[in-house]
């Protein structure tokens, strides 16, 4: 069960095998990667979409879509075929060329990251020697595209949601990227695959005091990276009507929506992988196991959405920079005294330098914390 | 394998490319791009050397390491320049700028 | 595998054509902002070319640095030097003519050379891994990797004095 | 500290999440063409006729107070005549242009014999912008029944106002 996938594509190259060239079987391997992926991200984010609103739905005390199909199981496809019909606007002081070229180019980094996701044993369409590195830096390309559809649209909430996009991600990257170093720092690899590997037997890297926080940077900065809420400020709807695609409609339009959710969803893979231990679970079959950690990542993600109001701009860069950005220095320092010293003291060392990060940081920004609120009209 | 000439002469085209940029744009930001594209032709060279050649892979990918932080550095630097000659001159085509010239 | 390399070399080839193109759109098209796309398109082509080439920790890098900051930067700064609202960033080349002959003269230089030099080549290629890289980086170039770290600081710490308005 | 009030916040709405898969209570919508909320007694909505006995006998008498004060001027009434030409109390046609209408009430107020009341009916959509949504006299004549169905203590009100001034002759009992 646990490598029924694998199985299958293993002797559909053996049947492939009897009669055509070696070089075909490879080619047949490498098509068969590549179609998996392109078939599993698209329809992860139309499901998505579907979960998204249901789960959202179900905290605002609504049904969420449950009208085309059993449970609205069909909603995606209506969604779907409705975007396609719909007409295709481009502005008429547009760059036209640029306009088009954002919502496709934003799509291929959001397909080429699942290459290194590992769904489970030997469940990797590449095993890149610098599998995370590759994925920190394919997703930070999104930023530019983004700003490209911003500029293109030649719409001031456009520019306006670029440049905040621009800033955001700019600043998410830094605390990402280092969140991610005190788990290379202990595997000694960039390598995905290496990394599940490492985590074997229990040894869940969020179990680890330096772990718990890295996880919670990871993740937080990844929910920033795929503008989510809170951090969605780049199309922010309140504000700048839809930020960088407010000019775009139809199926460009959902294309930029494809990029987000399957982000959403890669991001959340890859924290499971390299936090939660991957497709690391007793029982049931890796991929099973992968799935259902990202997925319920993916559900975190989601109660944000239906928790939290935005940030404000100075609060999202003030976040980043003076909280997200040392604690994860100190992280680093943690992990380090954690990899130092002997087992049973060395958790207790990294856990005492990680709370004390926490502490300082809590009360270095203080200042700048919302202060408790007192209505005046309301007392007495 | 491809050849190796094949490689070098693509490389010297790129760099070539981009001197002619270098050269003939008027626009400091548009030169500033015909050198980046400079300093990956040479980049790629190293690379290949570095997989191909009989010398110390680690060497030439380190060197590599090196011209794109410079890269970066120049690219800020240059950048910042640009803007600042926007600010005072209200252009940055390069023919328009004599300050110094009467 | 052996039998799949000429389909490598083909994709390589193929990869070649689309960097040079590219690059010649860079440096010859009229509207800045799609020449900033363009040199995108170079630097991701020159990315994958690294990859071929087994250098998977520069390619990362390259896209990193050249795709994520710095291809950031050029955008930036083609809208902070443009007028926003106009919808072409005109740009234009001079003086083609005496570039080209430039051009020559290198080329004439440079090409006989490559083709002449005696190349030592590699039987077998160099395979090195990230993690050799770094041992290289903090070993025996420890030096010249704390003074870039020096120069990328002052580089910093320059940008920023030279760009921010005196206001 | 830093983030409570966020877990406090999320905490609720995962509350309201699993809570909504068990209680009525956080699960408000209504799956409105199966299920649907009864009207409350006082809403109202589009107008219609009333008549006691027969349709052909309304309580209207074409006095065209009601077209006069509607201020869409929706209301278009013809009286009736008999052979002679003599006007009658009753209308020959009443239309309501239901897609100039705006709800207002006021014919409802002002109309002097209880003959124009405002409906529950919501359900209105049509194929045709112009005639469909015109309603002639046939469409708009509702009984008695119907308007204590939908406003029963309206209703009784104005049932017994009507029936006091049938037996008006008499005089007022007390004061």
């Amino acid at each position: 069960m646990d490598q029924l996938f694998v199985n299958l594509k293993h002797s559909i190259l053996i049947f492939a095998g009897n009669f055509l060239p070696e070089w075909a079987v490879i080619l047949i391997s490498i098509l068969i990667s590549v179609t998996a992926i392109a078939v599993f991200g698209p329809v992860t984010m139309m499901y998505l979409t579907l979960l998204e609103r249901k789960f959202v739905g179900r905290i605002q005390n609504r049904f969420g879509p449950n009208r085309v199909g059993k449970w609205g199981l069909l909603q995606p496809l209506a969604d779907g075929v409705k975007m396609l019909t719909k007409e295709d606007i481009v502005p008429k002081g547009a760059d036209h060329f640029a306009h088009f070229l954002a919502p496709v180019a934003i799509v291929i980094p959001a397909l080429l990251v699942f290459a290194v996701v590992p769904f489970g044993r030997n469940m990797v369409a590449v095993d890149l020697s610098i599998g995370i590195l590759f994925f920190l830096a394919l997703s930070s390309t999104t930023t530019i595209w983004i700003f490209v559809a911003a500029w293109a649209s030649r719409n001031k909430f456009s520019l306006l949601g670029g440049l905040r996009s621009v800033a955001q991600m700019v600043s998410y990257e830094i605390p990402m990227v280092l969140s991610v170093v005190p788990v290379l720092m202990v595997v000694g690899s960039f390598s995905t695959v290496a990394i599940v590997e490492a985590q074997s037997g229990w040894n869940w890297f969020v179990l680890t005091p330096w772990g718990l926080i890295g996880f919670v940077l990871f993740f937080l900065t990844g929910v920033a990276e795929v503008n989510r809420t809170p951090f969605d400020l780049p199309e922010g709807e309140s504000e700048i009507v839809a930020g960088f695609h407010t000019e775009y409609s139809g199926m460009k339009f959902a294309l930029f929506y494809m990029a987000e959710f399957m982000n959403s969803f890669t991001i959340s893979a890859i924290v499971s992988t390299v936090y939660l231990g991957g497709w690391q679970g007793p029982w049931l079959p890796g991929w099973l196991w992968l799935l259902i950690k990202s997925y319920a990542l993916i559900l975190v993600m989601m109660w944000f959405r239906g928790t939290l109001p935005r940030f404000r701009v100075d609060q999202l860069m003030g976040f980043a920079w003076k909280f997200l950005l040392p604690l994860a220095l100190l992280n680093i320092f943690a992990a380090g005294v954690w990899l130092a010293f002997a087992r049973p003291v060395n958790y207790l060392l990294s856990a005492i330098i990680v709370a004390l990060a926490l502490f300082i940081l809590y009360f270095a920004n203080r200042p700048d914390m919302p202060k408790k609120r007192v209505y005046r009209y309301a007392v007495e | 394998m491809m050849s190796i000439n094949h490689f070098l002469i693509f490389t010297t085209l790129l760099f070539l490319i981009g001197l002619y940029g270098a050269l003939s744009r008027r626009n400091m930001i548009g030169i500033l791009m015909s050198i980046e594209i400079m300093l990956n032709a040479v980049n790629l060279n190293f690379i290949f050397f570095s997989r191909f050649l009989d010398v110390p892979a680690e060497t030439a990918q380190v060197f590599a390491i090196f011209v794109i932080v410079l890269a970066a550095a120049t690219a800020a630097v240059g950048l910042a320049i640009v803007l600042q000659i926007y600010r005072n001159q209200k252009t940055i085509y390069t023919d328009e700028i004599d300050l110094l010239k009467w | 595998m052996n039998s799949f390399a000429p389909l490598v070399s083909v994709v390589q080839y193929v990869l070649m054509f689309i960097v040079l193109g590219a690059a010649i759109v860079t440096v010859s098209i009229g509207n800045l902002f799609r020449a900033a796309i363009f040199l995108a398109f170079t630097l991701l082509g020159v990315a994958g070319l690294y990859f071929f080439l087994h250098a998977d920790f520069i390619a990362a890098m390259q896209i990193l640095i050249y795709v994520g900051a710095i291809m950031t930067l050029v955008i930036f700064a083609v809208m902070l030097t443009g007028k926003m609202q106009d919808p072409l960033v005109a740009q234009s080349n001079r003086q083609k003519i005496p570039a080209f002959i430039i051009l020559c003269g290198v080329s004439a230089f440079l090409i006989p050379t490559i083709l002449k030099a005696p190349w030592r080549t590699l039987a077998t290629p160099h395979a090195t891994t990230a993690a050799n890289l770094g041992r290289a980086l903090m070993g025996e170039f420890v030096f010249p990797f704390e003074i870039v770290s020096l120069v990328l600081l002052v580089a910093l710490i320059g940008a920023i004095a030279t760009a921010r308005s005196d206001e | 500290m830093f983030g409570f009030g966020v877990l406090k916040g999320m905490l609720v709405t995962i509350q309201n999440f699993f809570a909504s898969y068990f209680s009525k209570d956080h699960l408000t919508t209504v799956q409105y063409p199966e299920e649907r909320l009864s009207a409350k007694e006082r809403y109202r909505n589009f107008p219609f006729l009333v008549y006691d006995q027969a349709p052909e006998d309304p309580r209207c008498v074409a006095c065209d107070i009601c077209a006069k004060e509607c201020p869409p001027k929706c209301i278009t009434i013809v009286r009736d005549s008999d052979a002679e030409g003599k006007p009658l109390k009753r209308p020959k046609s009443f239309d309501i242009d239901y897609s100039i209408c705006m709800n207002c009430g006021i014919c409802e107020e002002v109309c002097p014999f209880d003959a124009i009341f405002m409906d529950h009916e919501f359900e209105l959509a049509e194929y045709g912008r112009f005639e469909d949504l015109m309603y002639h006299k046939d469409r708009l004549l509702k009984p008695n029944d119907h308007f204590k169905k939908i406003r029963p203590t309206d209703a009784t009100r104005i049932d017994a106002k009507l029936a006091a001034k049938t037996q008006k002759p008499a005089p007022p009992v007390g004061n």
